[in-house]
Order: structure tokens, then C-alpha cells, then sequence
């Protein structure tokens, strides 16, 4: 309730449109310009949006509790798949807004830090930093998680291993640790008929690989885009189409990275016939590696010829656990790396556009470093749960 | 009968002191300097008041001396209170080897107490009834029921002097037996297995209600028993 | 001005949006809830109702016999059941009494959980089940005393495995005598919601008409709306949030006071036990993150670019959306809360019970809408950080800024680097009830320590966080009003970094009693007992500012002594807790409760209503009536002293908290003091009157803010630099082209910096020359 | 920041340099583990985990050093203080949630009882 006086018609005074210019260039007339507020939407359509997406999500999840067997019954409710989508729309109507107000920001008004320490830096080169900080902690409680649960559990290879060894019987459903690498790194129980080229690495940890290198050279091309942003010995037609390529390449790599995670995860890599195929990396989903996986069958020795586990070295575990940390953390990454990729989408359409010029390159700097601490986790999730 | 264990009544009254003296110190000079430093006529300037003017860093105020001291005294009565408050840490957590072993496992909305008896054929396990007994035939734990406002509980009634060992844990979501005469509770922790030790004294003869201290649920707060000792 | 070809684009996004909800199927709305279908708690198969389907229920006496057992025949006729020769199912039936047991004699019934019976038909296409026939019978035993209330449906089932075209019908019996009909507390609680609603909507629409009468007019109205509602000035972010919390102040309240009745005598039945979980879960969801939170971000928002000598935050879009995540999370949270099902786990939602099925399903949307109350806190972290540390003003070193700002800059510090443990929690307890991860999945090996450690490694900076800008208030508040620098400006900023540093490391003792490793429980008793010093230093440099000054008593004066008598009380009572042997009895009683009472509220409520006497001339342009604010001060001190002292003697006593009802020693067993029901009875009264004298400072705010007498630019004689500009503030606040310069009283020379200083020097100045050494 | 003077390592270009620096070391990983899992029982798992330790902590520092330009600026002092502010609190995180899992420790060590002294 301001109870000023309405102060003077918020009509902005030479204002081409609605939609720009940038936050930070409002004329408040006598030749002062500044950052000063500038109505916009965007954020209430944003807010409103992504509590709909939360509201739609849950209804397509929404559980049943089974009282017979005393277990929850997944299901997804396509049907109400209704209000998410709504969701997804109004947000996305949000950063459209967005990004349209910054679309004509051309860096004529950078903002510099005034004060100590930050001398001169520009502004939302700390504002990225400060981000930069709060997603470290993001993955250092998935790392706290990941490490107090691995400590935590006895790995189910060395438990089936010691209690046939003494003879024992393993009781079906127990809890143990079987992790992603045993399906990645090692191929799993089928290890054999996978025939790559290299002969001593299974075909399933190609793709990670892959994976792992197209973020290392997207975090390159990124680099080299800000180098010819920031080239004044070119001209700008040639500047913006380099500066766009380089963007398209790191956007498709970022793509490309993207979509082998999903089909590692679901579809599963295939080249060949399917008997004796060239290349076979079956997905996690058909190696049962899943989060409902609570009666896996590990087969500790198997028997080629009989293409069955040889009786007596199998076990039931339950492995859920593991696979619930592995998709939620490498989740968490998948959907930063598709946060990238939007933001890229914008900034591919902005340079062609001739947005990035040596005085607006130093945005192109904002965006590289939050990609090279999304490739930074990738360094540290890689090795974590794929290779160990 | 009071609440608290004797452990409990002993660091409460050190507490209760200190906080006295604190809490006086702070009251009178709170008082006094509000009263005494009052503006008279609410526009007058005490003696050694700064002048503000918007925009101008005012003069330091300070006195290192008086700031060291209410730094190291309240240091030092925190360090005084803090060995006080480790004694009692080593008899709460050290397993007594002979102790009796009572299991206790929470479920949604009741407790579920077991006596483990020593060699299982003493233990007539009809229904509730569930008894151990010690080396020289004494009954030392005893389960049976007791009516708590209309609704039938679980009553544990344990010997005096004897030194007891609480295995305790929960079949479903995460509960705490009170044990409101000793002054103690921990929590049933689901698929964890979590222990308390206490030997109840002889002037703790007399039963007490046991209450359910970790939220869990619907009946959360009808979730009782009885813990009786006896002689 | 909006132009109407604008307006008309808007209206129809919000139009589309509007119809594609309605078509969203929208979730099933569960049985029991306002509506009063709690009673009958049937969803029959066949969508209508029809007259033609006649229920019976014989077998009832006319002369109840409290304890005896009848056995009752339910059966039907009518409806299309029986006409199809090959039907698979004939009918099924549902029956609830508001007394006494049902039991099934034949396999042909069973009982549900909530005591209910319904036929064994498990789904239609199941013969011999109990749902191919058209009477069944059930035993029912009376109660000791009183009457019992029967609600019957029965639903006459064509059979042809479908849902279509059966019907059901209802019937009501009563017998024996009906206890008094009582007002259900979900229906008084949605009355008073939507009081408040109403209230806070008809003030805003007066303020816009009292503003200037003459130029009222309703197409004004929405240009006066729209501009808050896509305004990224911080004043009027500020205005919003402050208005925001203010409200959930009110509806947090209103939790309170419900369940506060329930808890006046022992063994009260005012609320049911699920109504009263999710009472004080909400209670304590909203005081803290859509009340004290909010009012907080208001004061920082208004106050800290004019005291910073800044024209606006880093971000100014990314301050409104930090602010309006809060209102839709708050949508989220409250789900579920007028059905019946909302969330019921305690603010702190431990698991496994926040995974359990026992919880009710609001749950998974107030996690949902926490998840969204962590992003808007990211959000406005990284817009304030980003504020400190580049937009000072120039010649406003480090340790120039007034102390409200560094207050602010430790909470927001404190803030920002702990809730993504909370936010990472919430998900997988999201994925855990939605897609069926199993991180607090006890059978699948889910450890529920997990949840609490990664919640209170949040939950104790959380609790800095929210008092500290308190502290910050206070130091302002005292310094003007005493007219004295604040005593020893370096050692208070050095004790807001103490509380800083040492909040994350004290968070265990929270967890004493919770089976957590001995080791962390020995080392957080000693970090905890160390986290009262810098504290202690605080309140002792806030006493030795008033020495030799002229202290000049406004309300905001009023408040913040008020403040040091009962933060200080809260402070002491809270080292009760590091004592693990005293922790062991404390815990999860009513002592905890007056403690985080005494922090919460005589510490933040007072802080900042003190911060609201002392800023509101400076945000309206008007002065607050004082002596209405005399009164607020005087009845609000006395009635929350009685509401929340006492209950350190009933935690003492070892009342525990969250629950629903307390006993009383009676000859079988020793429980709480009969003294403890009168002093519960004290305390639901004082909490009534601490509910009236809030009303009073609303009062004050909406009245002297349209008609309070003009405030000058420096009321109150302040040296900060919000007091430079005018009141109201202009916008933008600081003109950009040539803001304040900090001045200083004395210019003290620095000496040459010794070896701490040279490595700040090293480290903070950027190196001016780029021929930097080859690495 | 088109600054000259340093923007060379041993003489490549420092991006390049980095970037092929992270290849490398990223095959290396990727081949420690492959032979170690088909080998089965010839490499102790404590070999491949200090490898992917160190190879972690190198290509980490790669980037954010080079990449994020946190060496070699005007302001990457500042900026580096910057990052390594949160270490504080991952290192609390790490110990007190990551390392005490409830079979961790179960009692107090000795030299934390007041018997011990007595």
C-alpha cells in the first residue's frame, strides 16, 4: 500500500517498445540514463508457471498405496498430463518475456561493481559467481547423499561373493549396493558377446565416454566463441556468422550429449544384426537397472553356452538404491546441461542476429561460465558414477 | 514422583543459577541505562551524545577492554558449563555388560515390549504375559496390560536397582518412548537398531506414563504405555 | 498506460490458460474434507444419485443399552441392479458410524481402517464377493455413552463391469442421544481464510480509493494492480513481500489459535487428531517460510539499496520473481488443507513418515511448493549477494556499512549456501512419494538420518537467518534512539560472522536424541554451547550503546528493549539444550517450544515491528499514530509473555510437543500435574489477546498511512543513508549518475596493514596492471 | 579481455593447451577402468580410484583455472576467493552427512569420556 502520491504517469518517454530496451537503459529525461525498474511480466508468469508444472507433475504421478503387499503402486496418470503442459506453457511464455525485453541489449550499458572488493568487475559476472556457488552446494549434498549411502551399504558383488564362498544363502530382496559402473564399466553379466574394436572395453561405457568428450569440446567451442566475440580485427558479418557457428556446435554437442544419456538409459545402442551385432550396449532400463529394481537377479558366473546363469551363482538383491542416487544425480546434471541448452537456443538466434559485438561479448562470458561448472560436475560425476 | 531423572535435576538447577545471574546482570543494566540515559524534555542531547547527520559515518564507539572482557567471561562459564554438562555423557553411553536387556519396538500407534528373558523356556509366552527373571529367581521385568482412559495398554514393569539396556528400534516411521520419571527418550529408528541404558533407583519405585516424543502420525499422542518400577 | 490492444492479448493468454485447467481433468477430490462427506466416505461407482434406489438398515432397538451388540441387516431395492440376467456384480454398500464398532460376521463384509465397512466385493467383475447380492450383514457393539450416527450408501449396480450407469443413494439414521452438533475446524478455518482474504483485498481496493477519492474509478484500478503486479522496483517488491508476510502472519495465527482450543483442557475433541497434525504442521510451515521470511526480504528489500546508497538491487527482474514464487508456492503448500488431506508431517517433515503411506497426500504438494520457496530464496540470494558486493556506494568500505546491511549480508550469505541441502531433500522426498525412488525407503535400505541431517544443516542457519536481521534492526533502532554510535561497530560485525560461521556446524543438536553417530552428537554439544558468545557480545555491546546517550522513547524504542528483555530470556533458555544429558528430558517438549518461541517471536516479531514503527515514515511519506503504538506495544509484550512463558514450566513438567491431547496423573500412573491443564487454559487465552493487539498495529498501519501527519526525510535522526532521500523514497532511489558520497565523522588514518591486511589487499584489489607475472 | 603477454602455455595457446590436456586425461581414465574390469582381479580397485582421484583434481582444476578464467585476470583474484568460499561449508557437508552413516560409529571413543581422565 504506497501511499505516495501516483507518481507521474509511468509512461516510459521514448520507449520504441514495449518489449525493450534492456532493464538498465531508462531515461528519466535531462540526458540521465540508468538502471531503474521497468514493468515486465515475466517474472508472476514464471512463478505462476512453474507452480502449475509442480501441481501437474504430481498429478501424473500421483501413488496408490497397495494394502495387499504393503508396497506403493507407481503409476503414470497420462491423462492428467493437462495441467503440467499448461505449466510448461505459461513458464515458458515467462522467459520468452524474458529474453525479449534483453533482446535488444546491445552492452551499451554494462553495469560495473562500484565498491570494493569488485572494483569495475562487471556486475553480472559476480551475480554468475554467486550462482556459481549456490549450485556447488546443490551437488555437494547429491555428493553427500551418494557418499553416505555407498559407505553405507556393502556392495552386492563382494556379498554374494563371501557368503558363497562360506556357503551361506543369500536371502532374496536383501539390500546391497550393485552400482552403475558394474552395468557401464563392465558390461554387465553379458560382457562377452559385446565385440567392440577395442576388444578390452565393454560397448556400454562408449557412449559415457562419448558423452564425456563432447562436454570437454562444447566447453572449447565456447571458449573460441568468446575469442571471436571479443576479435576486433573482423568484420562484423564475419564475426557473427563465426560466433554463431561456434555456438551451433557447442549447442549440438550439448544436444548430442543429451540424447545419448536418454538412449543409455532407455533405448540402448544397437549397430547390426541382432545375434552377433557390430555394437550392442544394451540401455540401463533393459539390464533392470531401474528404480523399482527391488528383485534384481545378479548372475555372478554366466554360462555362455547355455545363455542362462550358471544355477546356483544367482541372487536376488534389491538394488534400488543405487539406481536412485545414479538417476537423480546424473538427472540433476542432465536437466542443467538442458537448462544450457535453452539459454543456447537464445544466444545461437542472438549472434546470427549480430548481438554479440567485442562490446556485448562479455554475456557469451556469462553463459561459458556456467558451462564449463556444468562440464566441472560432469569431471567429478563421471568417474563417481560411471567408472567407480 | 517428578518429571526429570536425578542427572536431569542436577544440571538443571546449575543451569537455572547461571541463568540467573545472567539474566540479572542483563535486566539491570538494561534498566539502568534506559532509565538513568533517559532524553528529558525528548529533544535535549546527553553529554556524551554523537552528533548524526544522514550520510556521515558517526564516530567509533568503542572500548577494546570492556569487549575482551564479555568475550572471555561468558568463554569461560561456557567452558565451566560444558564440563559440567560431559560428566554425565560417559554412564548415558556406555553399554553396562551385565545389563538386562529389555527390547522395545515402536509400530504405528502402539509399543511393543519384550522382556527377553534369559533362557527362553522361563518366559511363559502366553499372549502378553512375558517375564525374566535374574540368576536368583527373582522377577526382574514383567509385561502385561493396564487401562490408560478407556483404552487398553501395554504396562512394563521393571525392577529397582536393576541396570537395564533398551534395545530399541520401529517396524514402520520414526517414534521416541519418554521415559518421564527417568528423564530420558531416544528415538525407534526404522531398519536401525538405537540403545539406552538407565538403572532406576529405588525412590523411582511408582509408575509413570510413557508418551510417544517423535512425531509419527495420526495417534501419535494416544500412543502410550505404562512404565512401572518395583521394589 | 496499458493500452487496450495490449489488454486485449492479455486477456486472452489468461482465458486460454483458464479453459485448458477446466479441461485438465483436476485431481479427485478425496471423500472426507469441508463438504461434511467425511461422514459417509463412499466414492460409488455410479456418478448420480437416484431416488429410486431405497436403502435399509434394520436391526437397530428403539432404547439403545450403551455396550450392547446388535446385529444389523443392510440391504437395497430399487435401481437397475437384477435386471441383467448374466449381471457379474448386483450391488455394494458403505457404512459409517460416528460411535461404537462395526465387525463383520461374514467374509462377505469387511471393516476398512478408519472403522467404516463396505462389501468384500474387491472389483465388480468379482463373483461371490460379497458384491452379487443385495443384503449383508454387519454386528455393530454400542459405545458406554451416548448415541451413535449412521450414514448408509448403497449402490445398485447394473453388472455390467462398468462404472456406468449404476446408482446409489444415502440414508441417515441417529439413535440414542446426539452430542451437540460442533463446528468442524476445517470449516472455521476456511471461514477465516477467507475473511483475511477478503480483508487484505477490501483494504487494498480502500487505499487506492482513500488515495484520491475524486479520481476513483474501476478502470484505474487495474493500471494501479497491474503496476505491482509486474513492478521490479524495489520498494514496491518490498511493499508486496512486507504485505505478503503480514498476511500469513494472520493465517499462521489463525493455525494457532484453532489448535490452541483443542489444547485448552486435556482430552478436548474440538479438532480431530488428523485436523490438529495438519494445524501445527501448517502452523509452523507458514510462520516461518511464507511469514517471517517474506517480512524479512520487505525490510530488505526497502532498506537496503537506500542504505547502501544503491539505485536499485543488481537484478530487478530477478527480485520479482523471487518475490512471486512466494504467493504460488504458498498455493502449493495450502493444497489439500480444506479436503481434509493436507500435509500432516510437522514442519520439519522427517522421513520415513514424509514417504509413509500413513501421511496424508497433501504432503507430495507441500513439498512441492518448499521446492519453490528454495528457488525464490536462491533467487533473491543471488540478487542481494551481488548487491553487497558491487554496489555499495562509493567511499562505503566494508566496514562503513551500516549494520542493518551487514545483517542482512550474513543472512543472506547463511541463506543462500544452506538451502540447496534443503532443496536437494525436498526432491528426492518428491521423487520418493511420485515416482518411487527409494532414498527414505526404509526396506529398500533408506536411511532417515539422511533427511535429518540434510534438513537441519538447513534448519539451524535457517533460524540465524531469520533473526539475525533482527539483530540488525535492533543496532539501528537502539543507536538513533539513544542517540549514540552503536558500541564497538567492528566486534558487532565480527560477531554476525561468528553466528555465520559458527550456524553450520552447531546444527546436531537437533539430532541428539535421534540415534545419530556419538561422535557428531559430542562435537555439536560443543559448537553449540560455543554459538552463545557471539550472541552474548551482541547483546552486551546493544546495552553499553544506551550508556551516556538520551534515549528518546518512540515505539520502535519500546520494541527493541522489549526485544532485549525477551531475546535475551529465549537465548538463555536455549543453552538448556547443548547439556545432552538435560537435552535427553527436553527434547520434543514444551520447552523446546517456548524456547523457539521466545527466539521467533520476542526476537523477529519484535525486531522487525520495531523496524516497521522505525521505517514506515520513511517508505510512506506519513507517521505512525503513537499513541496507538504505545498500546500495541503494551498489550502485545504482556499477553505474549503469558502465552509463551508458562510454557517452559509444561515442558519442564515434560509435556510433549505435537500432540494432540496431554493426560493427567491420575491414582494408576504419574503423567503432567493437574496445574498443567489450567496453565494450558492461560495460554489459549493470552494467545487470543497476543492475536487482538496484532490487529492493532494493522490498524495503525493502514490508518496513519492514509492520514498520519507528513514525515520529514529524517524523523528520527538517523546517519544512514536512507535518511539522505526524500519520504517517500524517489525512484530511482539513489539517482545513478551521481550517488552519495560516504562521508566520515572522524578520518582516522590507517596505519600501514599488517600481515591480515596485506593478504585481504592481495587478494581484494584487483591487480591494476595486465603485465601480470608469466605463470 | 584481449590481453597479451600471457595468454600462452609452453607455448600453445592456453585454451588449446587446456583443451587437450582434458582429452587426454579423460582417455587415460576411461582406459585405467576398462582394463582394470576386464582384467579382472590383476588391478586392485585402490589403483583405478587414486587414478580417478588425481585425473579428477587435474582436469577440475583445468577448467576452472583456464576455462573460468579464474587465473591470469585482473579479477580472478577475487573472483577465485570467491569460489573457494563455499569450500568451508562442502567440507562440513562432506564430514558431518557424508561420512557418518549409522554403522559409521556407534560409540564414543575413549578420549572422549571424562572416565578416560578420571
Amino acid at each position: 500500500m504506497s501511499y505516495g502520491h501516483d507518481d507521474h504517469d509511468h509512461g516510459h518517454h521514448h520507449q520504441h517498445s514495449h518489449w525493450g530496451p534492456h532493464d538498465w537503459e531508462f531515461d528519466y529525461g535531462h540526458g540521465v540514463i540508468g538502471g531503474a525498474p521497468h514493468n515486465s511480466w515475466a517474472p508472476i508468469m514464471i512463478a505462476l508457471g512453474s507452480s502449475l508444472f509442480l501441481l501437474g507433475f504430481t498429478k501424473v504421478f500421483t501413488q496408490s498405496w497397495n494394502d495387499a503387499n504393503n508396497v506403493w503402486d507407481y503409476a503414470i496418470h497420462s491423462s492428467q498430463i493437462g495441467t503440467l503442459i499448461v505449466g510448461l506453457a505459461v513458464m515458458f511464455a515467462g522467459f520468452f518475456v524474458w529474453w525479449r525485453q534483453d533482446w535488444s541489449f546491445d552492452g551499451t550499458y554494462e553495469p560495473k561493481a562500484i565498491g570494493t572488493p569488485f572494483q569495475s568487475i562487471d556486475l553480472r559476472k559476480v551475480a554468475i559467481w554467486m550462482f556459481l556457488m549456490s549450485e556447488m552446494m546443490v551437488f555437494s549434498s547429491l555428493f553427500s547423499t551418494y557418499i553416505r549411502y555407498r559407505t553405507g551399504f556393502d556392495n552386492c558383488i563382494e556379498l554374494f561373493e563371501t557368503t558363497h564362498a562360506a556357503g551361506g544363502v543369500i536371502e532374496p530382496g536383501t539390500a546391497c549396493w550393485l552400482p552403475a559402473s558394474y552395468f557401464i564399466a563392465e558390461g554387465g553379466y553379458h560382457q562377452e558377446n559385446a565385440n567392440a574394436v577395442l576388444q578390452f572395453m565393454p560397448d556400454t561405457l562408449i557412449p559415457g565416454a562419448i558423452n564425456t568428450f563432447a562436454l570437454i569440446i562444447s566447453s572449447y567451442t565456447i571458449v573460441l566463441a568468446l575469442k571471436t566475440a571479443k576479435d576486433t580485427s573482423l568484420s562484423d558479418a564475419e564475426r557473427n556468422s563465426k560466433v554463431g557457428k561456434y555456438l551451433l556446435t557447442t549447442l549440438a554437442l550439448a544436444t548430442l550429449f543429451l540424447c545419448f544419456k536418454l538412449i543409455e538409459w532407455f533405448v540402448g545402442f544397437e549397430i547390426g544384426d541382432h545375434d552377433h551385432p557390430i555394437f550392442y550396449a544394451p540401455s540401463l532400463m533393459e539390464d533392470h537397472f531401474t528404480i523399482h529394481a527391488s528383485e534384481y537377479t545378479y548372475c555372478h558366473l554366466y554360462d555362455e553356452a547355455a545363455h542362462a546363469c550358471t544355477p546356483g551363482y544367482d541372487a536376488i538383491f534389491d538394488i534400488r538404491m543405487s539406481a536412485s542416487t545414479f538417476y537423480v544425480t546424473t538427472g540433476t546434471h542432465g536437466v542443467h546441461v538442458f537448462g544450457g541448452m535453452v539459454a543456447l537456443a537464445y544466444m545461437v538466434l542472438k549472434a546470427f542476429r549480430g548481438g554479440y559485438t567485442p562490446q556485448n561479448a562479455v554475456s557469451i562470458e556469462y553463459f561459458g561460465l556456467y558451462w564449463h561448472f556444468v562440464d566441472l560436475v560432469w569431471v567429478l560425476v563421471f568417474p563417481a558414477f560411471y567408472l567407480y | 514422583m517428578e518429571a526429570g531423572g536425578d542427572v536431569f535435576h542436577m544440571l538443571f538447577d546449575e543451569w537455572n543459577f547461571w541463568s540467573a545471574i545472567v539474566m540479572i546482570i542483563v535486566s539491570v543494566w538494561l534498566f539502568h541505562h534506559s532509565l538513568k540515559y533517559r532524553a528529558k524534555d525528548g529533544k535535549s542531547m546527553g553529554e556524551s551524545c554523537d552528533e548524526f547527520i544522514p550520510g556521515v559515518f558517526p564516530k567509533e564507539n568503542d572500548n577494546l577492554k570492556m569487549e575482551l572482557t564479555w568475550t572471555i567471561v561468558p568463554f569461560i562459564l561456557i567452558v565451566y558449563l560444558t564440563y559440567i554438562a560431559w560428566g554425565p555423557l560417559d554412564e548415558m553411553w556406555s553399554a553396562d555388560p551385565d545389563a538386562h536387556e529389555i527390547g522395545v519396538t515402536a509400530n504405528q500407534w502402539f509399543w511393543d515390549f519384550d522382556c527377553m528373558a534369559d533362557d527362553p523356556e522361563d518366559a511363559e509366552t502366553i499372549g502378553q504375559q512375558n517375564v525374566a527373571y535374574n540368576d536368583d529367581g527373582e522377577v526382574i521385568c514383567e509385561i502385561s496390560t493396564i487401562d490408560v482412559e478407556g483404552e487398553t495398554k501395554p504396562l512394563l514393569r521393571v525392577k529397582a536397582e536393576q541396570s537395564l539396556a533398551f534395545i530399541m528400534t520401529s517396524n514402520d516411521v520414526t517414534h521416541a518412548p519418554f521415559f518421564l520419571d527417568w528423564g530420558i527418550k531416544e528415538d525407534t529408528q526404522p531398519g536401525m537398531e538405537t540403545r539406552l541404558y538407565y538403572t532406576p533407583s529405588v525412590d523411582e519405585v511408582g509408575s509413570s506414563l510413557l508418551m510417544c516424543t517423535e512425531y509419527c502420525g495420526k495417534q501419535h499422542s494416544t500412543m502410550t504405555a505404562v512404565v512401572e518400577v518395583f521394589a | 498506460m496499458l493500452s487496450i490492444h495490449k489488454n486485449r492479448r492479455i486477456i486472452t493468454i489468461f482465458g486460454l490458460l483458464l479453459v485448458a485447467l477446466i479441461f485438465a481433468p483436476s485431481a479427485q477430490s478425496y471423500p472426507y474434507g469441508v463438504s461434511g462427506v467425511q461422514d459417509a466416505g463412499c466414492t460409488c461407482h455410479g456418478q448420480s444419485l437416484s431416488p429410486d434406489v431405497v436403502p435399509e438398515l434394520e436391526g437397530l432397538p428403539i432404547e439403545l443399552e450403551p455396550g450392547g451388540t446388535y446385529l444389523l441387516n443392510i440391504s437395497f431395492t430399487g435401481g437397475p441392479s437384477g435386471e441383467n440376467p448374466e449381471a457379474l456384480a448386483l450391488g455394494g454398500f458403505h457404512l459409517w458410524t460416528s460411535a461404537g464398532t462395526l465387525a463383520n460376521v461374514d467374509e462377505m463384509v469387511k471393516i476398512n481402517p478408519d472403522g467404516s465397512a463396505t462389501h468384500n466385493g474387491i472389483d465388480a467383475t468379482d463373483t461371490g464377493q460379497g458384491n452379487d447380492q443385495t443384503e449383508w450383514q454387519v454386528e455393530w457393539t454400542a459405545p458406554m455413552d451416548g448415541g451413535a450416527k449412521f450414514i448408509l450408501h448403497t449402490n445398485s449396480v447394473n453388472g455390467d463391469g462398468t462404472s456406468g450407469g449404476d446408482y446409489y443413494n444415502r440414508l441417515n439414521l441417529e439413535i440414542g442421544p446426539q452430542p451437540v452438533e460442533q463446528a468442524r475446524g476445517l470449516v472455521v478455518l476456511a471461514s477465516a481464510i477467507f475473511l483475511m482474504a477478503s480483508i487484505t483485498f477490501g483494504t487494498t481496493t480502500w487505499v487506492f480509493y482513500r488515495r484520491d477519492p475524486g479520481a476513483f474509478a474501476w478502470e484505474r484500478f487495474w493500471p494501479f494492480l497491474s503496476d505491482y503486479l509486474t513492478s521490479t522496483d524495489h520498494k514496491k517488491v518490498g511493499t508486496l513481500y512486507m504485505v505478503n508476510g503480514l498476511f500469513f502472519l494472520g493465517v499462521g495465527g489463525i493455525f494457532a489459535l484453532i489448535f490452541r482450543l483443542q489444547l485448552a483442557s486435556p482430552g478436548n475433541d474440538f479438532l480431530t487428531q488428523d485436523e490438529y497434525n495438519q494445524f501445527f504442521t501448517m502452523h509452523g510451515t507458514t510462520m516461518i517460510f511464507l511469514a517471517a521470511m517474506p517480512m524479512i526480504a520487505g525490510f530488505a528489500n526497502w532498506i537496503v539499496p537506500l542504505q547502501i546508497g544503491a539505485p536499485d538491487l543488481a537484478l530487478p527482474r530477478m527480485n520479482a520473481l523471487a518475490f512471486w514464487l512466494n504467493p504460488a508456492a504458498a498455493l502449493l503448500i495450502f493444497t489439500g488443507i480444506f479436503s481434509g488431506q493436507g500435509a500432516d508431517t510437522g514442519w520439519t517433515g522427517y522421513a520415513p513418515y514424509v514417504v509413509s503411506n500413513t501421511a496424508h497426500s497433501g504432503a507430495t504438494l507441500w513439498v512441492a511448493g518448499q521446492i519453490l520457496l528454495v528457488a525464490s530464496s536462491t533467487v533473491a540470494g543471488i540478487n542481494f549477494m551481488t548487491t553487497f558486493c558491487t554496489m555499495r556506494a562509493p567511499g562505503m568500505g566494508w566496514m562503513q556499512m551500516p549494520l542493518f546491511s551487514w545483517s542482512m549480508l550474513i543472512a543472506t550469505l547463511m541463506l543462500f549456501i544452506s538451502i540447496p541441502a534443503f532443496g536437494i531433500g525436498l526432491i528426492q522426498v518428491l521423487l520418493d512419494r511420485t515416482i518411487g525412488t527409494v532414498f527414505y525407503e526404509v526396506a529398500a535400505g533408506g536411511d532417515p538420518l539422511l533427511w535429518s541431517h540434510l534438513f537441519w544443516y538447513f534448519g539451524h542457519p535457517e533460524v540465524y537467518v531469520v533473526v539475525l536481521p533482527a539483530f540488525g534492526v535492533i543496532s539501528e533502532v537502539l543507536s538513533t534512539s539513544a542517540r549514540r554510535t552503536i558500541f564497538g561497530y567492528k566486534s558487532m560485525v565480527f560477531a554476525l560472522a561468528g553466528i555465520g560461521i559458527l550456524g553450520f556446524i552447531v546444527y546436531g543438536h537437533h539430532m541428539f536424541t535421534s540415534g545419530m553417530s556419538p561422535v557428531l552428537r559430542f562435537v555439536t554439544m560443543l559448537t553449540t554451547m560455543l554459538v552463545a558468545v557471539p550472541t552474548g557480545i551482541k547483546v552486551f555491546n546493544w546495552l553499553q550503546t544506551m550508556h551516556g546517550g538520551s534515549l528518546v522513547y518512540r515505539t520502535h524504542t519500546l520494541w527493541a528493549l522489549g526485544f532485549l528483555v525477551t531475546f535475551t530470556l529465549g537465548g538463555i533458555s536455549g543453552m538448556y539444550f547443548p547439556a545432552v544429558a538435560m537435552d535427553l528430558h527436553l527434547h520434543e517438549t514444551y520447552f523446546v517450544v517456548a524456547h523457539f518461541h521466545y527466539v521467533f517471536v520476542g526476537g523477529i516479531i519484535f525486531g522487525l515491528y520495531s523496524g516497521i514503527y522505525y521505517w514506515f515514515p520513511k517508505a510512506t511519506g506519513r507517521m505512525m499514530n503513537e499513541k496507538v503504538g504505545v498500546i500495541h506495544f503494551i498489550t502485545g509484550f504482556i499477553s505474549y509473555n503469558l502465552v509463551f512463558w508458562p510454557m517452559h514450566r509444561l515442558g519442564i513438567q515434560g509435556m510433549p510437543r505435537r500432540q494432540h491431547t496431554y493426560f493427567i496423573t491420575t491414582d494408576e500412573y504419574f503423567a503432567l500435574p493437574a496445574e498443567a491443564a489450567d496453565w494450558n487454559m492461560l495460554i489459549t487465552i493470552a494467545a487470543f489477546m497476543f492475536f487482538a493487539s496484532n490487529l492493532i498495529l494493522v490498524y495503525n498501519m493502514v490508518s496513519s498511512g492514509l492520514r498520519g501527519q507528513k514525515a520529514p526525510s529524517d524523523p528520527w535522526g538517523g546517519w544512514s543513508m536512507e535518511w539522505m532521500v526524500s519520504s517517500p523514497p524517489p525512484t530511482p532511489s539513489h539517482n545513478p549518475s551521481d550517488l552519495p558520497v560516504q562521508q566520515f565523522a572522524e578520518i582516522h588514518d590507517e596505519g600501514e596493514p599488517g600481515l591480515f591486511g596485506r593478504m585481504i589487499e592481495w587478494m581484494m584489489i584487483p591487480e591494476e596492471s595486465h603485465g601480470g607475472e608469466e605463470e | 579481455m584481449g590481453e597479451h603477454g600471457h595468454h600462452t602455455i609452453l607455448g600453445f595457446d592456453r585454451y588449446a593447451f587446456n583443451f587437450w590436456v582434458l582429452m587426454i586425461f579423460t582417455a587415460i581414465e576411461v582406459v585405467a577402468v576398462a582394463l582394470t574390469f576386464s582384467m579382472k582381479g590383476t588391478v586392485s580397485m585402490d589403483v583405478v580410484v587414486f587414478i580417478l582421484v588425481s585425473v579428477g583434481i587435474v582436469k577440475g582444476v583445468g577448467i576452472s583455472a583456464i576455462f573460468m578464467h579464474l587465473q591470469g585476470d585482473p579479477d580472478s583474484r577475487v573472483l577465485t576467493a570467491t569460489a573457494l568460499f563455499p569450500v568451508f561449508f562442502i567440507v562440513v557437508m562432506i564430514l558431518f552427512i557424508g561420512l557418518t552413516h549409522p554403522g559409521a560409529a556407534d560409540t564414543l571413543p575413549d578420549w572422549c569420556r571424562p572416565g578416560f581422565y578420571s
